[in-house]
């Protein structure tokens, strides 16, 4: 098993990919110098420029272009550089690529890959720091990934690549450097989690870069003898129901955590179907984590108000283990 | 290969009655013009029917009818296995691209054996079995997927040509210029055209759009584009086999300025009452192509009896179309969560 | 109290603002013949082309500019024609508008209310009837309103139009005919909902049009001597926690109904915040109804697979009162 | 009004020393332009040494080292009342504009008293009490809000003009056309500003660029256009006077495009070792605007002694802003949640 970043699992990905399948390209600005966070670097010198594609900075015409050449027979891989950006091409996103398959009544599909790194990365502010994947998830059609570690990176890059429909595809820009082991045989499934801590106290469920935070807190709390079961959910959609089920099952105790803004974000669907389903196993009330409905700054003092930290999950994750107020 | 009005020859052309006439019409050419144009019309004409004393058509459906001879025309020179995509007013050009009509009127009435399986409906309609990659129910969208499907040929290395169907409005939205540009840099073996039928819904597009020239924009973006009567099948379709000629040879894109005129309303239920009085009338005297294209063949010497048979023939074969959609069920109901994706999908996890 | 439609409410509230400040101006596609639902029919006439004004087709152009036009001054009413048309403009809403105020830091307003007409309508198909007022909940800097009768049409456009933030504001194009009484003395309030119906059994909570889904499957409910309270939320950002939280204390049961995809809905956030803050109160699971996560299709015995009815939301009421099986 | 070099008149050149000069140079003129542009640079070298070296700049900061004549000459023609947007690589503009260093240092540094309150950083720098209507992080996003704003003030009858300033790049995005052909259909009072410092990021431009000229994209939108050499201040000017008499006469738009040059990276941290070898340096040599106007004022007698203590002054002015940010607190905690909205603030419900 090798070690590599983050960055470098899911870039390996890919070249294996292209090896395999002349059909696969990338497309993007920047990309023949590497991409905006070099997470390409070398691709272009490997496959060439027709397939380590440059763009002109047209993320409409980048996600609208691919999609037809997916509609032909290719297999694009398209780079939209900051989530933020890829709102430039949310008609293309939502009303033609999620849609088309089924407008069209099964005659085509949209086998593509949209890298969309996300997140908060210190002072880039209010326009270049926002996890909006409750949305990609909200939208029927879709596929929905955020992975949190190099292993997961590659063997979900893998997977996206040769799944034939639409995967939105959610890299945290914060770990491009992260490193970790990654087994290349260990394969990615979609809707099934990964647990990275088993524990019968508490479940905390996470995904992202999130879930490693949510993996620091449960070492925090282990310190402090509470048994934390940490689910780092790697798809949203599908998500793995069953697992965090089971594991309420067993702790009673739901706490999720994410970096999105709480109102709305995909912690509300994970606690309302606990809620539904579940809520006779529940010994306190389920917890959601994440930012408040406010903006991110680019002054450090206030950005790190909006974030959640592995403390902040802790210290939630303590308050439910603490005996009911009398 | 048919009967000639004249000589072949290099085109000349010659005043005839007042009009002018090609010296080198192919009477039989002109014919199968004409009659695709009455295909398309008699179609629209059964789908509005439907819709309107029936209620047999649900959705918006937009129709084409004074705008046929650019469908007709341009796709005259693509083959099957060419692309194509279109907007909300895609009848025309799913008929002249070879889709079945009977597919298609089942499609617009919801039924099973609709091209979409009843999905789509009109606004939606496509035929990937002909290269048609689908109608646009957002105007301008198809433009980038337009491009992106000759950007997919040339990755492939196929020889396919794509052609890129928008209207007068659709022009005045981000993917006009993404998409041109998109074609130029790229160097894709593309066809954009416009059909300009001088309306956005209820605006008169002149209104809303800067500058003189679409045609304009285009080539200050690099393409060779040029201005043509929309109303002149026989202009559209010789424009056409140039411009078509030169990409299929040289992959690189051009784009064509269609002019033509929406005959009724932006949807079958609009009265059009924004208009001047009197234009439609007008126009519909003037410049409707089949009008023209009759005339046209008329005064080379073909008779009244044999266009009035092809009319015949193309309203009969739409009426049947129509008659066979009528006669559709609806899709079966287990159809309602299939396609919309193979990973999570609803049929296995609705929510 | 006048009787009018829905349309008509929310075109009085416009008139009346417009005689009042004339700063406040409109500007949409074919707005100059009455917009394509006829919402704004006899404007043009009365206030002329510059402050009614049509538009190119250029979404992305008309949200841009009725922003850089707010910042200097006016108070724009941007129409959007269909909600899913206003995703050509998600850069100009999301990264733009909502968030410049705070980028600025205070420097800046932008008092805009962007008319979004959303939801199903008949055989309009997958591009044409999507409902995504969850989206916009989730974005901050962002008020979201769903009004369901001509009142609330009426009292909150003019509270719209009066905010200094920007309003996303999501009319449904099914009930543009809809008639009801309008007084015009009663003030539209953001945040508090409007109990349509009080009940003791189970509460509903619902909002834009299957908010009158919900007072009919109430009425059906009666019928059977099931005393349903249903909760009309009316705006979604910020939204009445008080009023529900107040009403499942009593209940005991809460069942949220909209017609957007439950999936990441919006309804998820309410039975997550009930489930958070009330948990010990519910006698019963939780439950949402909502559309499956699949498309709508334009054929009506498939589209009709994707509605939540007033007969549906009154069957899940019913399952709701059921006695737990043994 | 101040020493000429030559006898004012019509404007005539000259060639003096291998160069051309305009014989009607007012030296105050030249000297303030020079004077302007000591600022930008030394304002943007004071913000990347705290970037490099002691790493007070958290952000990304974009530099226009280089780029100096294209903010100095347009805006030397605004009013305060003026209203401007402009881009990721805002700096130059917004000191041209009237914007205090020292606020804005202290934004670029995350602090209290910057002048969006610390929260916008570089990217989002913004001075509405001078007009400028902020920066932005989102390429061509400023170009629909700046047809907005001239719409705004036609709306409003106020007799202030825009100015837009964007980027290569950002001629490739939908806004570009959707806000250019805005302001065409409206007749609105503003100039589009295409700074053109032949990179977008790593990629050179042209490459992704179809066409020859930006302009003619313009043109095709019925704007009056013009290329200008956007390294020379004076050449700036002029071209801006014209415009802008023109706007400020007429009400309607127009374009001017200038080639200017990116003598550093894309951001502070970028080597921009993807250019050809020689070519900043050659380039640096050749188009550097301040290198320029100082050769010119020179030729035109002006002593080298004077324009040095113009550059001093402007390095201490932006030194002594570095110093007051430096020593300037973080943002109060608690304005993290003021200024989002005032409806469902996140002070009073954050969840
Ligand atoms: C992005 C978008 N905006 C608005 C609409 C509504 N709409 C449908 S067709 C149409 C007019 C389009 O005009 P044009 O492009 O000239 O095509 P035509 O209808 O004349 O064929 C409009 C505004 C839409 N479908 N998509
Ligand atoms: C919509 C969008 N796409 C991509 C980016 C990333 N990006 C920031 S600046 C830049 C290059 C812009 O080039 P240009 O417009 O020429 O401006 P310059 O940086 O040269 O001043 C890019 C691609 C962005 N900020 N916004
Ligand atoms: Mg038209
Ligand atoms: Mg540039």
């Amino acid at each position: 098993m090798a070690v590599m970043s983050y960055a470098e699992a899911a870039k390996q990905a890919i070249a294996e990919a292209m090896r395999a399948d002349p059909r696969v390209w990338c497309v993007g600005e920047d990309l023949g110098r590497g991409g905006v966070f070099k997470q390409y670097v070398g691709l272009v010198e490997e496959f060439g420029p027709a397939r380590v594609s440059d763009a002109p900075i047209s993320e409409a015409a980048i996600m609208g272009a691919a999609f037809g050449a997916a509609l032909v027979g290719t297999r694009p891989i398209v780079e939209m550089r900051f989530a933020d950006f890829a709102l430039c091409a949310t008609d293309e996103l939502v009303n033609q690529i999620a849609k088309a398959r089924y407008m069209f009544g099964g005659q085509s599909r949209a086998p593509m890959v949209i890298r969309k790194p996300m997140g908060m990365w210190r002072s880039s502010a209010a326009q270049h720091s926002q996890s909006l994947e409750a949305w990609y998830a909200h939208i029927p059609g879709l596929v929905v990934v955020c992975p949190s570690t190099p292993q997961d990176n590659y063997a979900m890059m893998k997977a996206a690549i040769a799944c034939d429909d639409p995967v939105v595809y959610l890299e945290h820009k914060n770990i491009w450097a992260l490193e970790g082991e990654v087994d290349p045989d260990a394969p990615g499934a979609f809707g099934q989690a990964r647990i990275r801590r088993q524990g019968g106290d508490v479940t905390i469920v996470s995904w992202s870069d999130c879930a490693n935070r949510a993996a620091a807190a449960a070492a925090m709390l282990a310190e402090d003898g509470i048994d934390a079961e940490v689910i780092d959910l790697i798809s949203l959609w599908p998500w793995d129901k069953a697992a965090v089920l089971g594991s309420v099952a067993r702790t009673g105790r739901l706490l999720v955590a994410h970096e999105a803004v709480a109102v709305g974000g995909f912690g509300a669907e994970v606690v309302a179907t606990v809620a539904e389903r579940a809520a006779h196993r529940l010994k306190v009330p389920p917890r959601r984590i994440g930012s408040p409905r406010g903006l991110i700054a680019y002054a450090p003092n206030l950005e790190d108000q909006m974030r959640v930290t592995a403390e902040a999950i802790a210290a939630a994750a303590r308050q439910m283990m603490e005996p009911a107020p009398a | 290969m048919g009967r000639t009005a004249a000589p072949p020859g290099a085109a000349e052309e010659a005043g005839i009655g007042g009009r002018v006439i090609r010296r080198n019409l192919d009477i039989d050419t002109g014919l199968d013009r004409l009659a695709m144009m009455e295909r398309i019309r008699a179609f629209e004409a059964a789908a509005e029917r439907a819709a309107v004393d029936e209620g047999l058509v649900l959705g918006a459906i937009h129709l084409s009818t004074g705008q046929e001879a650019v469908a007709t025309g341009i796709i005259a020179h693509l083959d099957r296995a060419d692309y194509m995509t279109s907007t909300h007013r895609g009848h025309g050009h799913t008929i002249a691209k070879g889709a079945d009509p009977v597919a298609m009127m089942k499609e617009l009435l919801g039924r099973e054996g609709g091209c979409c399986g009843g999905k789509g409906g009109s606004m939606h309609i496509a035929d990937f079995g002909v290269g048609m990659l689908g109608a646009n129910g957002v105007v301008s969208a198809n433009i980038t997927i337009a491009a992106g499907a000759a950007h997919g040929v040339k990755l492939l290395g196929g020889d396919q040509i794509t052609v890129c169907f928008f209207g007068d409005g659709a022009a005045n939205r981000g993917p006009f210029l993404e998409g041109i540009n998109w074609a130029g840099v790229f160097d894709l073996p593309i066809l954009f055209v416009c059909e300009d039928n001088r309306y956005s819904a209820s605006t008169r597009t002149a209104d809303m759009t800067a500058g003189d020239s679409l045609a304009d924009r285009a080539r200050a973006m690099g393409l060779t584009a040029a201005e043509i009567d929309g109303n002149d099948v026989n202009a559209v379709a010789e424009a056409a086999a140039g411009a078509i000629g030169r990409i299929r040879a040289t992959g690189r894109p051009e784009f064509l300025h269609a002019v033509t005129y929406r005959q009724g309303g932006h949807t079958y239920f609009d009265p059009a009452a924004y208009r001047p009085p009197g234009e439609a009338a007008r126009m519909a005297e003037t410049t409707d192509p089949i009008r023209r294209q009759r005339e046209l063949l008329a005064d080379a010497g073909v008779a009244a009896a044999q266009m009035d048979a092809i009319r015949a023939e193309a309203r009969a074969e739409m009426e049947a179309a129509l008659d066979a959609a009528r006669a559709a069920p609806w899709p079966p109901a287990a159809s309602a969560f299939a396609d919309v994706q193979d990973i999570g999908s609803p049929q296995r996890e609705p929510f």
